[in-house]
């Protein structure tokens, strides 16, 4: 059973869910009656959670105190799940990913070559929308985390994903008989290899130049094949721009994504006849001051002796308007406050560049069919 | 034939033009389709090929050549013979396949090849005058040859550098090649269709970019049922149709995206260009008003305003008086379709693309969708979203509202002479992303932790 | 007289000036008495304009029209002179020119070469702040074009602008005697060549390193140099990062500046409340139409006979809360409004990239008078 | 001794250390400079270069190393030896000058030459301990000593491809490196130095960018008069001397920046870093509240409250009452410098960086800014500014206000790996820019032509 394929209506024992702490902290969690979930708000019985709907806030008192700690059961997806993993690692965020899928045309009808597999959580997001999946890895003991992964999400089960262990660059993409892969090949179709007949391509390597040549093997030979390579550097860019063209790959477009995320915030309207009735109540305080200066001076020109004119304690400001500075907690309803939008504090400002092609490897139709078809239809 | 990679009768596609305008064409058996200046073909001539396959148009010198002082045929564009082309020009990439135009090497950039010694006097410099040129449109038939004759009327094309010949080259090219592609119009396709023809305000302002953000954070899969408002006349639905369904009609996928529209009757006019088969459509897009949405028919009032024969009552009946029973009975099952659609079904995601006051709008429709599915919400301005996600902000149900924005970024793409597009189109959107979550009645006296 | 560099008050005879029509439509104009300024509002004559302030606007009555045509008249700034130009024209826009100067420190005791001159219009923001520009231009009618221009607009008479005629990159930047230059030579000095010491560099060129070689010959050798060559291509910068290497530049660094503006416009708010009670509307219209279908149906079932019923004449929606659609003027106080942003339609989103260098020639001192400094400051 | 260029006694220079980070030094003469990890040196040493000099500091094996067993002396780092440096390993330049690190040739990226067989096991694979390396710290003098023998005890080093060793490198080299590079300090610098050390707060999340933007956009010359408001505690004052002056105490120019502030007195703290005299400072920078400004004394109750005495009255007093006289003209003629600056000045643009709610604010500044000059107003937040536009917007005094925002992405320039660095710092700000105007009679009847 996947854990993403199927909407679940409520939690239940054996389901991979994801605990939903903060918008940075979101963790994958197996669904374990009499285990318990532990965070630094508390720690949340799964017993608590099972046979509540998904989407559920969970709440437990804090030790020691009478207030609650919080998380939220969320049913994983893909999106979710990107977020879940650890920044460091190498991940095709979903500003790349859903542009990506929609430039491949990606729906139930693609069959799509992925690699590499990296951290899977791309081919989380393919699994969900194309007709079968062909993701290859080359680091051996990436394909391990990968395939396990893969089966204990239920992607395997579903049918749809298959995973390759294969440097694509050195031997291509032909899943055969002994290869060390996830697909089944039966020998009753009387062929030894895989039939992948791709129709939408992504490569995440260091050189797809060399993986380009390999790949009129494994296209589908009749149909617009649409390829995105995705490289960091643009000298990667330009080599395979040059490969692309040498092996008839038209349509070439290259892109960035540039994804930003943003914050929610309010900011204190301070307006300045506040501002101006501050510093009044300021001066009104010191004229005190100034009127006794002011008579002390008369009085020093009058040739008056100066008399022991007490000096009067000034009072602290009473008028405040904009409350003590930033210990005024945003959006305290006693201040107004304006509605603006930050920007998150770190940007991913690139991430790799984009490089799209298409290619026909037939463009040709079946004469006789066609015929066939066009006398049908004569008038 | 596969209708999904072949070009077939009675499909629409997407013709993209030399000037890289685009066409949506319904491709009519044994018909004729006329591209203008670009000429005319017959669509018996296409069907069979790949989609995405590039024909030249041409010309024999035997064929009856346009005749354009014949004012009664000058409308009449007369239907060329077709040959396919290995690669059309694109749009940032190589300037031109012409053998004769040496491809740019890396750095090429040497003051003595600038353009130093060439100095702009418009049309002067082409010593072909458009009366000449109009007159070998004339009577030529091949764009190729034209532009042959220009360039050796061109007197400074050889002070020219490489890059500004192909530049000149290209543009020539546009003007004069007579070809085209014939794509699937997928939902880009038919964003990109809506852009071009000026029609960014249906369209919302939105980009690809930020479409297909939304089908990805919306979790959209075949399976799912999703309640959405799209107020680009159909733009979006098609985007989740095609997601689902990839344009197959006999797709056993079950799911089902319910538009809730804001008029008395839906907007969905784009669908027409789609190749969906109207039972399909019916089957899977249910359209409800806002006002039957949230204010929906009361079900004893309609079972008492009306209730179903049984076949030996309907047997009794007067023929003449079926055809009103029928009437009556349609819309007795509507108003119970509505009432399902409006109360009984638990959404597995709300995308919306509409203009109206969406801190009001959206809460209201966040109330039935499951709880961990997401909600997506597209406007044209931030500020827009930044209202909404304050106000989904203090509303417990609804999980970490955040705005996103996305935006691509293309480039040329000739080999050393790569940079961004020097300009692009502005706008493209903004997306609220949150989730809908069912607060613990702790909560209700509590400080969220978050 | 410079129309650039002072602060003038009133518009007067001979004045260089702005004339603001629209904000992508701003013109050049001498103040001539007797002449007049021809727009499609109408014809403004210069009479009107002289004595009045700068900044004033001007009104004419529209021929045959109640209403009133209005321009205003500007003082040329840099960044006003940029907007006025046409835009096909090579420009360094201000976003980019603003940084280029933040990052060389432009200040009054800069010395700065600037190759090329192009469209002058970098020239006028680099003379308003620095020391000295030294502006080189290899094609012979933009050197005469804007050297008239330069003369022109006082940039000249002002005396820290010169402008050469010169291919950089094959010839340097030495300017001598004989030289199509505005520099003056004179003998005195006992140097036929320009004391030039730059310690600020701009170029805008094709190819930047063929021109890098040559400036050792006129930076200053004691002091920091900054560099900063503008290429709209990644070769370009690659090879001039190649080239910078070689010839001791360092702290090499390359961005892109993006710059953005936005239109303030203004949406309408329309409230879900208001868009159900028009649909309340309808219905309620239509609600008479089921009623009478109802009535019908009861007695086809009781076999009563069809009356003829009145189909009543509907009434045209009365309540319609968000006017008649595109027709409402944006603003219009009978609506409530949302204020919203909008990005201009068309961005430049490229214009080039910005490599940045610095250098140092002599890492030394003069131990000489440093000893003496430092023992003037002995305790 | 030029100190816009050399590196001169009591100044004020900014220095950059191998992190990259940034502290600013007053240099007293014959005193000594700590950087804490980085070793100490000598200011006598340094004076004389050019600005931008980077050293290297180094000790000699027969100097006394730093003991750290010695509680006493822990805290005393020794003074080292300088030599000039001819380059330090820049942010985002060649990861490394060393020479046994090949330079990367373009396209250096083989699956061979991949990270494929190297597994990340933490810090296991690196066989010197920690204690060790804090041993060789002790012991040794050179960084570069210390990073030879981490590599030697590295058991997977030299299976990391060229790029990962680079990085690897560079990493240690700012770790153990002890150089520095005296820098002038700039306007910029101190708008980083603020960043770095976490204020990005008091900068008003300011970039360098929209600051030089501002700059230019407010058209700031050496002869104006400008109207500032400066909540960033002197930031932007200072960037505008910056650009008036170039630093320079001498500078014949008469340019004036009136400084309007909100509390009492005003907080131009940073000022304390600029190498400007008091005087000049005082010559060119005045302050005023905004309640002085905008309700300034009244010069009759001025004159009525003191009457500065003639020479001879002066001659007559009373020394004792001398002081108190002085202390009353000050006051005398500072109530006349305010009526003059509130009431006096058509000022050649207004700067406001300004946290205070703009479109009551703004409008009320414009007032005294002469027609045809620039009004640039700074906010962290694009929805503030478009606000305040909104409300210029309907002031026909205000000339076309506009939004304008500029973003610096800078890219890593090791050639053959040339891309946008893969994360910055968000924010920056926006600006609004428009032109005082003066509406002529007619308008206020009619409806703008614009």
């Amino acid at each position: 059973m996947s854990h993403f394929s199927e909407y679940k209506d409520t939690i239940q024992p054996g389901d991979l869910a994801l605990v939903w702490i903060t918008r940075d902290n979101i963790k994958p969690l197996t669904i374990t009656p009499g285990e318990a979930f532990n965070t630094r708000y508390g720690s949340f019985p799964h017993d608590d959670m099972i046979g509540k709907p998904y989407g559920s806030q969970i709440a437990v008192r804090t030790k020691g105190s009478d207030r609650f700690g919080f998380i939220h059961v969320l049913q994983p997806t893909p999106e979710l799940w990107t977020l879940s993993l650890p920044h460091r690692t190498q991940i095709v965020y979903t500003p790349d990913s859903s542009y990506i899928m929609q430039r491949l045309q990606c729906g139930p009808k693609s069959r799509v070559i992925e690699a590499g597999t990296g951290s899977g959580s791309f081919s989380h997001a393919f699994a969900r929308s194309v007709g079968h999946l062909f993701s290859y890895e080359f680091h051996e003991v990436r394909y391990e985390q990968a395939r396990k992964e893969f089966e204990e999400h239920g992607l395997l089960a579903d049918g749809n994903v298959t995973i390759t262990h294969r440097d694509v660059c050195l031997d291509g993409f032909t899943i055969k008989t002994g290869d060390k892969t996830t697909f089944k090949l039966d020998g009753t179709s009387g062929r030894d290899s895989a039939e992948i007949g791709a129709d939408a391509i992504f490569l995440d390597l260091p050189a797809p130049w060399d993986a380009i040549p390999h790949l009129d093997d494994v296209i589908t030979p009749d149909a617009k094949v649409r390829l995105c390579c995705f490289s960091p550097c643009i000298e990667q860019v330009d080599k395979t721009l040059e490969v692309l063209e040498k092996f008839g790959w038209t349509d070439v477009e290259m892109v960035e994504i540039q994804g930003r995320q943003y914050e929610s915030r309010r900011q204190m309207v301070r307006r300045l006849d506040d501002a101006l009735e501050r510093l009044r109540d300021v001066r009104q305080r010191k004229q005190q001051g100034v009127e006794r200066r002011k008579r002390m001076y008369s009085k020093l020109l009058n040739n008056e002796e100066e008399t022991s004119d007490v000096r009067p304690t000034t009072t602290k400001a009473q008028f405040n308007p904009f409350g003590k500075g930033s210990r005024v907690k945003e959006g305290d309803t006693n201040f107004q406050w304006k509605e603006v939008s930050k920007i998150e504090p770190e940007i991913k400002s690139h991430t790799s560049y984009l490089t799209f092609a298409s290619k026909i490897m037939k463009k040709e139709r079946n004469e006789e069919l066609t015929a066939q078809i066009i006398e049908q239809h004569k008038y | 034939m596969d209708p999904l990679t072949k070009i077939a009768y009675d499909n629409h596609v997407l013709l993209r033009l030399p000037s890289n305008n685009l066409k949506i064409c319904e491709l009519k058996p044994n018909s004729d389709i006329s591209l203008g200046k670009f000429g005319a073909f017959r669509v018996n001539d296409i069907i069979g090929y790949p989609l995405g396959t590039t024909f030249e148009i041409y010309y024999d010198q035997t064929e009856e050549a346009p005749d354009r002082s014949d004012k009664s045929k000058v409308n009449k564009i007369p239907v060329g013979k077709l040959r396919i082309l290995e690669e059309r020009a694109s749009a940032n990439g190589p300037a031109s396949e012409d053998e004769n135009t040496p491809q740019p090497e890396l750095q090429t950039f040497e003051s003595s090849e600038s353009n130093k010694n060439l100095i702009n006097i418009g049309n002067k410099i082409q010593k072909l005058t458009m009366e000449e040129i109009e007159e070998l449109k004339k009577q030529s038939v091949s764009g190729e040859q034209i532009i042959s004759k220009m360039i050796e009327a061109h007197g400074g094309f050889h002070q020219k550098t490489v890059y500004s010949q192909e530049k000149y080259l290209k543009r020539k090219k546009q003007k004069f090649a007579k070809y085209f592609t014939v794509e699937y119009l997928s939902s880009t396709g038919l964003l990109h269709y809506l852009i071009e023809k000026g029609d960014v305000v249906r369209a919302m302002d939105m980009s690809q970019e930020t479409m297909g953000m939304m089908l990805n954070l919306g979790n959209i899969r075949s399976n799912g049922t999703y309640l959405c408002v799209d107020e680009t006349g159909g733009l979006l639905v098609y985007a989740l149709l095609e997601r689902m369904y990839g344009g197959d009609n006999e797709s056993p996928a079950t799911g089902k995206i319910v538009v809730v529209h804001e008029n008395e009757h839906p907007n969905l006019d784009l669908l027409k260009f789609s190749n969906y088969s109207e039972e399909f459509i019916e089957r899977h897009v249910k359209t409800i008003s806002i006002l039957d949405y949230f204010e929906p028919p009361i079900i004893e009032e309609v079972r008492e305003a009306f209730t179903p024969m049984t076949d030996e009552q309907l047997k009794e009946m007067k023929s003449n008086k079926k055809g009103a029973y029928y009437r009556r009975l349609k819309w007795y099952h509507n108003q119970l379709d509505i009432i399902a659609l409006a109360t009984e079904i638990q959404y597995d995601g709300l995308i919306v693309a509409s203009t109206l006051h969406l801190p009001t709008f959206v809460p209201r429709l966040g109330e039935k969708v499951h709880g961990s599915r997401p909600i997506v919400c597209y406007s044209q301005f931030k500020e827009t979203l930044l209202e909404l996600s304050h106000a989904l902000y203090s509303d417990y149900r609804f999980l970490a509202p955040s705005i996103v924005e996305t935006r691509c970024r293309p480039y040329q793409t000739i080999r050393g002479r790569l940079h961004p597009l020097m300009t692009m189109r502005g706008g493209g959107g903004y997306i609220m992303w949150c989730h809908k979550v069912i607060p613990a009645q702790e909560d209700i006296m509590n400080v969220k932790v978050q």
